[in-house]
C-alpha cells in the first residue's frame, strides 16, 4: 500500500508531472527572455508561461465546423500523454528506480508528439494547418534516422561495459558518459539538432514559425485544447534535454553532489538550445532534409565506424 | 477550389502581426513562376472624396490628412495648393519653409519605415529593429512642433497653423546631425551587404517603358530611370530655395528603389537642415476671406510619390468636386508588369518595394493550377527568407549578428 | 481575485484587425513591439490567429467591405475576449462618419453578433503608444 | 519640352478643341506651374489623349470624373515634368441616361484603376475597356447607386 503511494507521489508530484512543469515553465521563461534580451528588449516576467497556460484553459473551446472532432480534441490528449511518459520513464531511470525503461520504449515515446501535432493539424481541416502538417511530416521524416543513428552510437559505445541483456535499459546507459569520446560528440551534436526540431525551434520552426503568423499546425486550435498543445511544448523543453543528459552525458545521480552537477548538465544544454534559437535564421523544409540526411547522416555512418573500431581494440576516446 | 481558398485566406489568413492596409491579392502561379495577379481592393474606401463635398474649404485639410497616416503632410500640402491656386492666394515666404521642413522629416520617417519593414521582409529582422528606433526622434521632433506624432493638421490655405518655435532650431538641427548620421551608417551597411545584393538585384525589374506607361510616380519611378520629382519640377513650398539633388537609379529592380529611398533620406535631411538655417522672419499665415468660383490642380511629393488634388470650386464654402489621386494608386498596379515572371519567393518583396502605403502584401492568395499548391502569405515570407539564407550560403557570407549593425 | 481572471490580466494575446484606418493606428501599434515600448513586459503579445487572441485591436471605421470580414473575425475568437477600438476611427467613425461606404462604428458592428461583447475605447487620432498601453490596462483594471 | 513648345505644339489640334483655357498657379515659382485645360466632347478624348501621351510624351497623372449637373465630365490629368505644367483634357458627356466614353486604358495601362473606379462612384461606361468589373465599392454594394453623383446625399 505504501509503496503504490510512494510510487503515485514520484509520478504525479515529484519528479513526475507537477515537479516537471515546474521546471519547463521556468524553462520557457528563460528562452523568452534570453530571446528578448538579444533584441534589446527587457522581456516578459518569470511566471509569463504560466499565466499564458492558465488563461487558455480558462478559455473557450472553438472547434472548426469541418473537423474531425473526436481527432481534433485527442490529438493533444495523445500529445501531453506521450511527453507525461517520457518525462516520467526518464525520471525513474534517473533515480534509479527498479524500473526496466529502455531506451527503446523512450524513442517510440519521442515520436508521440509530433505524430500528434500531424493528427490534430490534420483533423482541422483547414489549409493553413494542412500545409503545418505537411512540413512537419517531412521534419519528422528529416531527423528520425539522424536521431536512431546516434542512440546506436551510445548503445554500442555502452554495450562493452555492460552485462549481457542490459545494453538497452536507459539506467544503464545513464551511468556512462558517452559524450567524452570522438564518436560520441558527435552523436550529441546530431541529437541536440535534432532536438532543436523537435522542440519546433529555429532553425527548425518551419511547420509552426509562431514568430511571423500562426499559420502553422495549431492554428484553428483555441482555449484549453491549445493549453495543451502549449503545455506539451513547456514538457518537452524538460524532457528532451534531460533525455540527451541521460544518454550522452551520465545522467543525474542521487548524491547532492551529482544532483548538482545534473541540474548544470541541463541548464546546459537548455542554454545551447536557446543559442542556436537566436543566432540562426529560418531554414526551409528541403534544406533541412538534405541537412540531416546529408551532413548528419554521414558524421553519424562515420560515428558508429569510430565506435565499433573503439569498443573492439578497447580505445576509449574513439 | 477558388472558393475553398478565398475563405480562409479571406477571413484567417490576412491579419498579420505587423498590420497592413486591407487588400486581396490572388496571385496565379505555374510550378515557382507567377504568371497571373488579381487584386481587389474596397477594404479601405471610406469615400473620402464624397465627404469632403460636405465640408468647408478649411476643413477639408484635417480630412485629407487622415487618408494615409504616413503621407499626412503631403496630401493636405496638395490640396491646400489647389485652393491657393483658385483663391489666388500667396502664403508668406515663413510659412513655405515650415510647410518644406515638415514634408522633408515625414519623408525621413517614412523611408526608414520602409527600410525596416523590407528588411523584416528578406529576413533581416535587426534592420527592422534598428531602422524603427532611429525613426522614434523624427517623431518626437514632429510632435514637438505640431503637437502630434502622426496626423500633424498643420497647414491650412493661406500658410500655416503653428510656426517652429525658435527656440527649437537648435535641438532640430542636433537631432538631423544624429539621424544623418545614423542613416549613412544604415546604408552603408545595406549597401554593402554581399547578401543583400545577391538578394535584391535584378528582381522585380520595372522597365522604364512599362513605369511610363503605367504612370508611375516616386521611388517607384526613379528606381527606374524615370527622373521626376514634383518637388524640382513643379517647385512649391521652398524647394527651389534650397540645393538638392533628385536620386534616380537605372536599374528598375527592388535593389535600385532601396538604393533610392536611403539615399532620399540622407538628402532630406540635408534639406531639412538648410531650411533651417534659412527659416526667414514674419507671419506664417494670411488671412483668406472667400474662394472664388474656378478649379486647381496641387501636387506634392510625398515619400511615395506625387500626390494630386483637383479642387473645383462654385464659389460657396464647400468644393463642389475634390479629386485626390494618392501615389499607390498608380505605383500598386505596375506590379502587373513586374512581378509577372517573377518566382513567388520574391514576389512579397517587390511589391513591398512599391511601399504601397506601408505594404499590401498581407492579403496574398498564390494558386497554383496545376499542383494544387496554396500558398498564404506566411509561406511567401519565408520563401523569400528562405532564399537570402541559401544566398547568404552560396557567397559565403557570415552570419548576421546585432552588432554587426 | 481568482485564477482565471488574473491570468487573463496577466497574459493578453491581441490580435490585430485593420477595418479601413489610415495606417496611423496601425503604425503606432507595430511600435509597441519595437524595443522602445516592448510590451512583452506586460505579457502582451501579437498573435496571428484570432483564435488565440484574448483582445481584437480594431482600428478604423468599419468600412462595408471590412465590417463583414470583422465579423467572421469576432466569431472565430476564443470568449472571453475584449474589443479594444483603437482610435478615433473606430471609437465612433471619426472623420468618416458620414461616409456613404461605411458600416461602423466598431461597437456597432461587434454587438450585432454578439450584443455582449465586451467593448473597451481607447480614443485619439492616432492614440500614442503610451495611451494605447494605459488603454488595455484600464480596461484590464475595470474586469 | 519647355512652356512655350508645349503651347505651339498643343494649338496643331485646335480644331478637335471646343477651347483652350490657361491659368497660372499664383504661388509657383519663376517658369513653372501653368495649368493648361483642353476642352472637348467625348468623341475626341481618345484622339487628343494619344496625341498627348505618344506624341507630345506627356506624363499621365489621373483622371476625374465630374457630376456637373447637366452633363458628366471626364477630366484626363497629363503633366509635362519639364515646364511643370498640367495639361488637363476636360471631356463633355451630355447624355446623362446612358453616360459613355471611350476607354484610355488601351493606350495607357496606368488608366484602368480609376476607369474602373469612375464606373463605379459615378456609373460612367467606357467602351473598349478590357475590364471593367467593380473595384472599390464592396460586393454588397446596390447596382444602379452611384455614391458621388450629386443626387445620394450622404
Amino acid at each position: 500500500m505504501i509503496q503504490a503511494l510512494t510510487n503515485l507521489f514520484w509520478i504525479l508530484i515529484f519528479p513526475g508531472f507537477v515537479f516537471t512543469l515546474a521546471v519547463g515553465l521556468v524553462a520557457a521563461w528563460l528562452v523568452r527572455k534570453v530571446s528578448a534580451l538579444v533584441q534589446y528588449r527587457v522581456g516578459p516576467p518569470v511566471y509569463q508561461p504560466a499565466a499564458d497556460v492558465m488563461k487558455l484553459l480558462g478559455k473557450e473551446i472553438l472547434i472548426p465546423q469541418d473537423a474531425q472532432r473526436a481527432v481534433f480534441v485527442a490529438a493533444p490528449l495523445i500529445g501531453l500523454s506521450g511527453v507525461l511518459l517520457l518525462s516520467t520513464v526518464l525520471w525513474l531511470a534517473l533515480a534509479q528506480r527498479e524500473f526496466v525503461g529502455d531506451i527503446i520504449v523512450a524513442i517510440y515515446v519521442m515520436v508521440l508528439p509530433s505524430l500528434a501535432l500531424i493528427l490534430g493539424s490534420s483533423a482541422s481541416s483547414s489549409p493553413h494547418a494542412a500545409i503545418g502538417a505537411g512540413r512537419e511530416m517531412k521534419l519528422v521524416l528529416s531527423y528520425e534516422l539522424p536521431l536512431l543513428l546516434a542512440f546506436v552510437v551510445v548503445i554500442i559505445k555502452t554495450s562493452g561495459a555492460l552485462e549481457a541483456g542490459e545494453q538497452l535499459s536507459l539506467v544503464a546507459i545513464a551511468q556512462h558518459t558517452p559524450v567524452l569520446s570522438i564518436s560520441g560528440m558527435l552523436a550529441f551534436i546530431v541529437a541536440l539538432l535534432c532536438v532543436q526540431a523537435k522542440l519546433g525551434f529555429v532553425p527548425f520552426d518551419i511547420a509552426e514559425s509562431e514568430s511571423e503568423v500562426a499559420s502553422g499546425v495549431m492554428i484553428e486550435y483555441s482555449g484549453a485544447l491549445l493549453a495543451l498543445w502549449k503545455l506539451m511544448q513547456t514538457l518537452m523543453l524538460v524532457a528532451l534535454p534531460l533525455f540527451l543528459v541521460t544518454v550522452f552525458l551520465g545522467g543525474i545521480g542521487t548524491s547532492v553532489a551529482s544532483v548538482l552537477g545534473g541540474v548544470g548538465k541541463y541548464v546546459l544544454v537548455l542554454v545551447l538550445v536557446i543559442l542556436i534559437k537566436n543566432t540562426n535564421p529560418r531554414v526551409r523544409i528541403d534544406q533541412a532534409m538534405r541537412f540531416f540526411w546529408f551532413y548528419c547522416g554521414t558524421a553519424l555512418l562515420a560515428a558508429v565506424v569510430l565506435a565499433t573500431l573503439g569498443n573492439y581494440y578497447g580505445v576509449g576516446w574513439l | 477550389m477558388t472558393e475553398a481558398v478565398r475563405k480562409p485566406v479571406l477571413a484567417v489568413g490576412p491579419f498579420h502581426p505587423l498590420q497592413e492596409e486591407m487588400e486581396f491579392f490572388q496571385l496565379t502561379v505555374d510550378g515557382e513562376i507567377v504568371t497571373d495577379i488579381d487584386v481587389r481592393i474596397s477594404y479601405n474606401h471610406r469615400g473620402i472624396e464624397k465627404l469632403s463635398e460636405g465640408l468647408q474649404f478649411d476643413q477639408v485639410p484635417f480630412l485629407v490628412s487622415r487618408i494615409c497616416g504616413i503621407c499626412s503632410a503631403s496630401h493636405p500640402l496638395a490640396y491646400v495648393q489647389a485652393v491657393e491656386e483658385i483663391a489666388g492666394v500667396e502664403p508668406p515666404e515663413r510659412a513655405l519653409y515650415v510647410r518644406t521642413i515638415i514634408n522633408e522629416l515625414e519623408r525621413i520617417h517614412s523611408h526608414l519605415l520602409w527600410v525596416g519593414l523590407a528588411g523584416h521582409f528578406i529576413g533581416y529582422d535587426t534592420v527592422f529593429m534598428w531602422a524603427w528606433k532611429y525613426r522614434e526622434p523624427v517623431l518626437d521632433l514632429l510632435e514637438e512642433i505640431t503637437g502630434n506624432r502622426n496626423n500633424y493638421g498643420n497647414v491650412k490655405v493661406g500658410g500655416c497653423r503653428e510656426d517652429i518655435p525658435d527656440e527649437l532650431v537648435p535641438k532640430m538641427l542636433k537631432e538631423l546631425d544624429a539621424i544623418e548620421k545614423k542613416t549613412e551608417m544604415l546604408t552603408k551597411a545595406v549597401l554593402d551587404d554581399p547578401v543583400i545584393h545577391a538578394r535584391l538585384k535584378g528582381v522585380g525589374v520595372l522597365k522604364k517603358e512599362d513605369g511610363i506607361k503605367f504612370a508611375v510616380t516616386g521611388p517607384t519611378a526613379r528606381g527606374s530611370g524615370i527622373a521626376i520629382d514634383v518637388r524640382r519640377d513643379d517647385p512649391y513650398a521652398a524647394y527651389s530655395d534650397l540645393d538638392w539633388q533628385v536620386i534616380s537609379q537605372p536599374e528598375g529592380d527592388v535593389f535600385a528603389k532601396a538604393v533610392v529611398r536611403l539615399l532620399e533620406t540622407i538628402e532630406a535631411a540635408k534639406m531639412t537642415r538648410q531650411a533651417l538655417k534659412k527659416l526667414p522672419k514674419g507671419p506664417v499665415a494670411v488671412e483668406v476671406k472667400e474662394i472664388p468660383p474656378g478649379e486647381g490642380c496641387g501636387h506634392a511629393e510625398a515619400p511615395r510619390g506625387e500626390t494630386f488634388h483637383y479642387v473645383r470650386s462654385d464659389g460657396g464654402n464647400r468644393p463642389v468636386r475634390h479629386k485626390v489621386r494618392a501615389p499607390s494608386f498608380v505605383n500598386v498596379p505596375s506590379f502587373k508588369a513586374s512581378c509577372i515572371g517573377e518566382s513567388i519567393a520574391d514576389v512579397t518583396i517587390t511589391l513591398a518595394a512599391v511601399d504601397p502605403c506601408y505594404s499590401c502584401t498581407e492579403r496574398m492568395a498564390v494558386v497554383d493550377g496545376r499542383r494544387n499548391v496554396i500558398h498564404d502569405y506566411a509561406s511567401l515570407l519565408q520563401m523569400s527568407r528562405a532564399k537570402t539564407t541559401r544566398l547568404r550560403k552560396e557567397i559565403g557570407a557570415p552570419e548576421m549578428k546585432l552588432e554587426d549593425i | 481575485m481568482n485564477w482565471k481572471l488574473w491570468s487573463l490580466k496577466k497574459s493578453i494575446w491581441v490580435f490585430h484587425v485593420n477595418t479601413g484606418a489610415c495606417n496611423n493606428c496601425d503604425i503606432e501599434i507595430v511600435n509597441l513591439l519595437t524595443p522602445k515600448f516592448d510590451v512583452e513586459r506586460f505579457g502582451i503579445k501579437l498573435v496571428g490567429s484570432p483564435r488565440h487572441a484574448d483582445a481584437l485591436l480594431v482600428t478604423g471605421g468599419g468600412t462595408r467591405q471590412a465590417a463583414v470580414r470583422l465579423r467572421e473575425v469576432y466569431r472565430q475568437t476564443a470568449k472571453p475576449c475584449v474589443v479594444f477600438c483603437m482610435g478615433a476611427c473606430a471609437c465612433g467613425m471619426g472623420i468618416f462618419e458620414k461616409g456613404y461606404h461605411m458600416a461602423g462604428p466598431i461597437d456597432k458592428i461587434v454587438k450585432e453578433v454578439d450584443p455582449n461583447a465586451i467593448i473597451a475605447y481607447v480614443p485619439g487620432c492616432p492614440p500614442k503608444p503610451e495611451t494605447m498601453i494605459s488603454g488595455v490596462v484600464k480596461a484590464l483594471s475595470a474586469l | 519640352m519647355k512652356q512655350h513648345e508645349l503651347d505651339n505644339r498643343l494649338s496643331t489640334i485646335e480644331d478637335k478643341l471646343i477651347r483652350i483655357e490657361r491659368r497660372r498657379a499664383p504661388s509657383a515659382a519663376e517658369g513653372a506651374g501653368d495649368r493648361v485645360y483642353l476642352l472637348c466632347e467625348r468623341e475626341q478624348v481618345f484622339e487628343i489623349c494619344r496625341f498627348l501621351f505618344e506624341d507630345l510624351a506627356l506624363r499621365f497623372v489621373i483622371s476625374t470624373g465630374v457630376d456637373a449637373e447637366d452633363c458628366f465630365e471626364v477630366l484626363h490629368h497629363f503633366a509635362n515634368d519639364e515646364s511643370g505644367c498640367i495639361a488637363t483634357v476636360r471631356a463633355f458627356i451630355r447624355d446623362r441616361e446612358n453616360p459613355e466614353i471611350e476607354s484610355i486604358t488601351p493606350l495607357i495601362p496606368g488608366a484602368e484603376w480609376i476607369e474602373r473606379e469612375m464606373h463605379d462612384v459615378l456609373g460612367i461606361g467606357f467602351k473598349n475597356h478590357p475590364n471593367l468589373r467593380r473595384l472599390i465599392l464592396d460586393d454588397d454594394w446596390p447596382e444602379g447607386v452611384y455614391p458621388l453623383r450629386k443626387e445620394v446625399q450622404t
